[in-house]
């Protein structure tokens, strides 16, 4: 008797569970829209409070879902959702990046009507608004936006470096100061970052990467600009481990003093002010170095965009959502609480921003000339193919030249297999 | 009930566990094998059929290649230390008397860590500015992520430092089915402690030991997570084994038709594998008795 | 303590596993309350036979008749049958009152009834003191007892023993083979008894069966084994020490296609120079306390002679050697069979 | 081998495994902005507090509790008496069942997560802990067998046949006598399957998206920031749930162990 409804145990410990959750039902009414983000901070309090206005606003009810901040497996999520015609998300973050692979998909609802294009281009920064916008059609609305700065010790360079020789020439004088001490450090892992770096180092270089919809990867500009990364680790103006930093590594590292100068994002800036780090009060902010002078920084940052699997009644409240949270007050949400830089210009000049948020504030111009990695429906696909080659070459495995030109005919293959 | 009906039963009995796999398990693959001879790009709208070009490709990708070595070296060297810890752990996780539990509980504690965790771990300690090791030894063992020689043997060090335990139990278990008058019985009869080991407990442990073996190659054939959190495959690909790639593949890319050849490829290279093991298992099992 | 016997009937059963015959037509008739003895050497088929009887296995081919009944589609439980097993296979994380309990709380016995029945067969075997022990606390010979108590308890038609002697150390197996032919004779159940060694067989059957490589050679009464065996292999089976089976030149006998077996006690060793027989020398000498065994050579054979306790001589002295020719027996060389006197060959 | 050597080959062992572990739960106390520091000038719990706050992760835990359990005893409730056919009743194609099995488990798990959620989708599991405990099972089924049998070829043939003998019908020996001798060998394919479970992260974050229905690696993957990494919280929170596993660990263990001494099985 005992014995038997023991056996019986596993079954009723699985009906107990599916009692417990009910299976989600594709069909949701209109009154209620699930939003896919990666959390903005430990405190999620803010954020909630700008859905519930939303919620209290429309009556429509917002189920949050959280994505992991692990860009390839939310990248994942979405495609396998997606992919698969599901109606179970309707408003969802998108990495500027993949914009432009989503909308040829043909995943994204066109958001023209509610964003023309037009208005877009004049409230929203250029590069965003750029990423965004792809045959004449709105896509998504970005919400906001990041951007490559260069960190520098005040209290070791007078004046930030305008150029790489400039640079170099800093690095060498704090070391004269302060020896032992890092020069530049940067993000040289195989991942996206690695990407982000080079490409700077691209239009530092005064090259571009694309030719239509065509990754162009292997010109003399790219060249040098790779050349470069690697003669930073080669001659010592960056320490070795760069090839396998990440963002964190480096600031964790600039942050106990150890380095000159950073390139990084503007989340480190609050970090690096934090009243146990070594540097507070010592860094500033530059643009980052080019070959001749300042070079724009690359563009990163998010946008949201509405499922074009979703029913008509629904996208119409996913569309008024997105609205809401990409408004000007919104902006002044996430710059404040989160730290996020707004997308729109206008909120640059947002008086609560300009008090509370100055250091966001500041950033404008830097935003401004932020500028995004190649959009083409072929940069996730070739993306993966691109960073090996970068860190093969910046790692000393192979040559600039040599790197290059396998990514180029990687991306190549891609490219012409698809069209 | 006659011998037949016996038969019976044990269909019976097997069906369930076969129902099963064959359902969340041989499903999937066989949609992925389908998978494998198209071309299939979902946010290109791209889906054909394309027979064998996708393993044609990988024939000629030395990416591909590198990574099938990188694996094949991982599971060898990560699999044979593993091992070789693991025997003398069991061995003192078998003998060690009072406080056993409690030896048996530390040593358990790398393996039940997540893995994510376990590899940001051992990221933190070999980070090669700030971590541990780097202030032991800056341009040794704490450099050794940034060698793209070197970085491959640092998620095999993690590997072994996580799944050691694993092997230790599974030997345990193969220990405490030995009779212990065997051992005795050796004894009495002359021999040492290390000859016992030899003659009597490592040739009956052999179906253990082979099953360790077994079941932490096709595990490690299929390492991810480690080398993803500690390299993400850098540098220049040095530390990418198969799994990582066909997720970069199939997620990142996008490219499922290719993402799941390289999976197949996986697949059978780890099938390959286990029936290697298997008949190495088999030779060694005695006739079963009727 | 009581138990009905009961009448088991094997017929013409046939058993091989993966095509290598394990038992070929076997057929024996085993009366109620009889115990009989199924000897032969290792692999001869004697474990196959009590798994078939058991119900533990389904003959190829064959009828097997528990009472008169058809057994072959019963499972063991429906069958009535006990069993003890060669290694006692007492269930080691129970005590040894849940071992004596089990087949009865398998066969929902009430729970007095149980422990009173328990209570009786520990009594009776002496394992009264031992009933909270777990199996590996116990001895050899306590386990023996306690395998046996378990066998008991069913009350079964049929018992079955599979050399439940063989792990026990020998001092220890004289006394339970005692034990166990009072126990018999006590009981009057039928017994099956499965063994290698042809000394617990003799002592204990009424009927002994051998087996050789999965067929009968002889069933029959020890007396009849040993006075008459059907075979020259039953013959070398029994008796200590083994007959002496050679060809009839060595005893000084015509050539021929047979061979010829003498008893050890049939044989007469004489050290008196000028007796009459046939010349031999001594190589061996074996005092046993009541007698002597002595080994001889003669024509390249060795004989194998019981004598009286006071015979003494060195390896290689000469003796005379002599028998009865009624005490012989004769055996076909090609097929081992028995030659029948009275019949000419 | 003594307990005395048995001791001073386990602590080496010891020093390897727990002196990270040790390093770990000091990392749990370290103030982030620290981190980057030989020692803290301080420890805190913030971290904790941080890991604990909002009450996800006690969630979390429970969930992968329930997973996990439910995984384990799924996976044995299948492959226990499935063992058990192919040990004893002589199943046909047993080897190659088992031989199947672990080829199919062994498919990258990565390469399976579409079709699995395409065939959850339509079976309304997704985003359920019943989802997530499916496949587990079912990827897990294959080790349990493996081990189960093996434990099952252990015990002496005829102690199965001394209970087919007393009475017990297949099952009935199956039930009363092999599972309880067999119980260690059983316990340890349990513990294994919970703690694979335990660690499954792609799956769980594929096909569950509730924040309340979140297992601990998914917890654990969403700490942090785009960009941010913290991992003293992550330090904080992977101690924090990681205690109670071990402890379950460590009393399923010697509970199953306990009365059941070496040598007995032989009788």
């Amino acid at each position: 008797m005992l014995p038997s409804l023991r056996a019986l145990a596993p079954l009723l410990l699985c009906a107990a569970l599916a009692a417990g959750c009910r299976a989600r039902e594709d069909t949701r009414s209109a009154d209620r829209l699930v939003l896919r983000y990666q959390p903005l901070g430990p405190d999620p309090a803010p954020f909630r409070a700008l859905v519930a206005a939303f919620e209290r606003e429309s009556g429509v009810e917002v189920e949050v879902q959280a994505l992991p901040n692990a860009a390839d497996l939310a990248h994942q999520l979405l495609v396998t959702s997606l992919g698969a015609g599901g109606q179970d998300v309707d408003v969802f973050v998108l990495d500027v990046v993949w914009v432009a692979e989503l909308a040829r998909a043909g995943w994204l609802a066109d958001l023209s009507d509610a964003f023309p294009p037009a208005r877009v281009r004049e409230e929203f920064l250029a590069g965003p608004a750029g990423a965004v916008v792809q045959g004449g059609r709105t896509f998504a609305v970005p919400w906001y936006v990041d951007v490559g700065l260069l960190y520098y010790r005040k209290d070791l360079v007078p004046e930030p470096p305008r150029t790489y020789a400039a640079l170099a020439a800093a690095i060498r004088a704090a070391r004269a100061e302060a020896p032992g001490i890092a020069g530049f450090l940067w993000q040289g892992r195989q991942y996206e970052g690695l990407s982000c770096n080079f490409f700077e180092a691209l239009w530092g270089h005064g090259g571009a990467a694309l030719d239509g919809d065509r990754l162009r990867l292997d010109t003399p500009a790219a060249r040098e600009a790779l050349g470069h990364l690697r003669r930073l680790v080669a001659d010592g103006l960056s320490p070795r481990s760069v090839v396998t930093a990440a963002e964190e590594d480096a600031r964790r590292a600039f942050q106990e003093g150890r380095a000159v100068f950073m390139r990084n994002w503007p989340y480190a800036w609050p970090l690096l002010q934090d009243p146990a780090s070594k540097v507070r009060g010592k860094v500033g902010v530059a643009p980052l170095p080019g070959a001749d002078g300042p070079a724009p920084g690359a563009l990163g940052g998010w946008q949201l965009a509405v499922s074009s699997r979703a029913p008509a009644a629904r996208r119409a409240a996913a569309i008024r959502l997105v609205a809401h949270l990409t408004s000007p007050d919104a902006n002044a949400v996430l710059a404040i609480a989160y730290g996020r830089n707004p997308a729109r210009h206008a909120s640059y000049e947002d008086p609560r921003i300009r008090a509370e948020a100055p250091f966001i504030a500041a950033l404008l111009p830097r935003v401004e000339a932020a500028r995004a990695r190649p959009v083409t429906p072929y940069y996730m696909l070739a993306a993966d193919a691109l960073q090996g080659e970068l860190s093969a070459a910046v790692s000393g495995l192979r040559s600039p030249a040599e790197a290059l030109a396998r990514a180029q005919a990687q991306a190549d293959a891609i490219a012409g297999v698809e069209r | 009930m006659s011998a037949r009906g016996e038969r019976r039963l044990g269909a019976a009995l097997v069906a369930p566990a076969g129902a099963a796999l064959a359902l969340v398990a041989l499903g999937p693959l066989l949609a992925t094998a389908w998978l494998s001879l198209r071309h299939r790009v979902p946010v290109l709208g791209e889906d054909r059929f394309v027979g064998l070009a996708n393993y044609g490709a990988l024939a000629h990708d030395a990416r591909f290649l590198g990574a099938l070595a990188n694996t094949a070296y991982f599971t060898a060297l990560a699999v044979a230390l593993e091992l070789v810890l693991a025997l003398p752990l069991a061995l003192a996780l078998h003998h060690a008397g009072r406080g056993r539990g409690g030896i048996r509980a530390a040593v358990l504690v790398p393996w039940i860590l997540p893995t994510v965790v376990a590899a940001k771990l051992w990221a933190l300690l070999l980070q090669p500015d700030l971590g541990l090791l780097a202030r032991i030894w800056p341009d040794g063992a704490g450099a050794v992520l940034t060698r793209p020689r070197l970085a491959l043997h640092a998620a095999i060090f993690v590997d072994v430092w996580k799944t050691t335990p694993f092997v230790a139990l599974l030997l345990l278990a193969g220990l405490q089915a030995i009779p212990e008058d065997l051992a005795r019985a050796a004894r009495v009869d002359g021999a040492s402690a290390l000859r016992v080991f030899r003659s009597i407990t490592l040739p009956l442990l052999r179906p253990a030991i082979l099953l360790a073996l077994l079941f932490r190659s096709l595990d490690a054939f299929r390492v991810f997570d480690v080398v993803f959190v500690l390299t993400e495959g850098g540098p220049g690909h040095t530390t990418e084994p198969l799994s990582l790639y066909a997720y970069r593949t199939l997620l990142r890319a996008g490219s499922f038709g290719l993402g799941a050849a390289i999976s197949l490829v996986t697949f059978l290279c780890v099938v390959a594998i286990g029936l290697a093991w298997l008949s190495a298992l088999g030779e060694r099992r005695p006739a079963e008795a009727p | 303590m009581s138990v009905a016997g009961v009448r088991l009937e094997l017929e013409s059963l046939a058993k091989s596993y993966g095509g290598v015959p394990a038992l070929r037509g076997v057929s024996l008739s085993v009366g109620d309350g009889k115990l009989v003895a199924v000897v032969g050497p290792s692999g001869c088929g004697k474990s196959t036979l009590l798994s078939l009887v058991a119900g533990l296995d389904a003959p190829d081919a064959g009828v097997i008749r528990i009472d008169g009944r058809v057994v072959n589609d019963l499972s063991p439980r429906e069958r009535d049958v006990a069993m003890v097993f060669q290694s006692y296979a007492l269930y080691p994380h129970m005590t040894v009152r849940r071992n004596l309990a089990f087949p009865l709380d398998v066969a929902g016995v009430p729970r007095r009834e149980i422990a009173a029945r328990v209570e009786e067969v520990a009594a009776l075997l002496g394992l009264a003191p031992l009933l909270d022990r777990r199996p590996a606390a116990l001895s050899g010979g306590q386990r023996q007892r306690v395998a046996l108590g378990r066998a008991l308890v069913r009350r079964p038609k049929v018992f079955l023993l599979d050399e439940p002697l063989s792990n026990l150390d020998a001092a220890l197996r004289l006394g339970v083979r005692a034990e166990l032919k009072k126990l018999h004779e006590r009981l009057g159940a039928t017994f099956v008894y499965v063994t290698h060694d042809q000394a617990e067989a003799m002592t204990l059957a009424d009927r002994i069966a051998v087996l050789r490589d999965g067929a009968l050679e002889q069933v029959g009464t020890p007396r009849e084994i040993y006075g008459a065996p059907a075979t020259a292999f039953v013959a070398r089976f029994v008796g200590t020490p083994p007959v002496n089976l050679v060809a009839p030149e060595v005893l000084g006998l015509p050539e021929g296609p047979i061979d010829v077996a003498l008893r050890p006690e049939d044989l007469r060793v004489s050290r008196e120079a000028g007796a009459a027989g046939l010349a031999a020398r001594v190589w061996l000498v074996e005092p046993m306390g009541s007698e002597t065994w002595v080994t001889v050579e003669r024509a390249g054979a060795r004989l194998v002679a019981r004598c009286e306790a006071a015979f003494d001589a060195p390896p290689g002295a000469p003796v005379r050697l002599g028998f009865d020719p009624r005490r012989l027996q004769r055996f076909e060389r090609e097929t081992g069979r028995r030659v029948v006197p009275d019949r000419p060959g | 081998m003594s307990p005395r050597t048995a001791w001073t080959i386990a602590l080496p062992y010891l020093a390897f495994f727990l002196l990270p572990l040790g390093w770990l739960a000091l990392t749990s106390f370290w103030p982030d902005a620290e981190l980057a520091r030989p020692l803290p000038s301080h420890l805190t719990l913030e971290n904790h507090a941080a890991a604990l706050a909002g009450g996800g992760l006690a969630r979390a835990v429970l969930n992968s509790l329930l997973v996990s359990g439910a995984t384990a005893a799924l996976a044995l409730a299948l492959a226990a008496p499935a063992a058990f056919a192919i040990a004893r009743l002589g199943v046909r194609g047993g080897r190659a069942l088992l031989a199947a099995a672990l080829a199919v488990s062994m498919f990258p798990p990565i390469a399976t997560a579409a079709p699995l959620y395409a065939a959850l989708r339509a079976a309304r599991l997704l985003d359920t802990l019943p989802g997530l405990v499916l496949p587990y099972t079912s990827f897990s089924v294959p080790l349990a067998l493996w081990l189960v049998t093996g434990t099952f070829r252990a015990l002496p043939l005829e102690l199965y046949r001394a209970a087919r003998v007393d009475g017990c019908t297949p099952l009935g020996a199956f039930r009363r006598v092999l599972l309880p001798l067999a119980a260690p060998g059983v316990a340890t394919a349990g513990l294994l399957v919970f703690v694979f479970a335990w660690n499954e992260l792609l799956y769980a974050v594929t096909f569950l998206t509730s924040p309340s229905r979140r297992t601990v690696p998914v917890a654990l993957a969403l700490f942090g920031g785009e960009f941010r990494d913290p991992f003293v919280v992550l330090a904080a929170a992977s101690m924090l749930a990681t205690v109670p596993v071990v402890a379950i660990a460590v009393l399923f263990q010697r509970r199953v162990v306990a009365g059941l001494t070496a040598g007995a099985v032989k009788g």
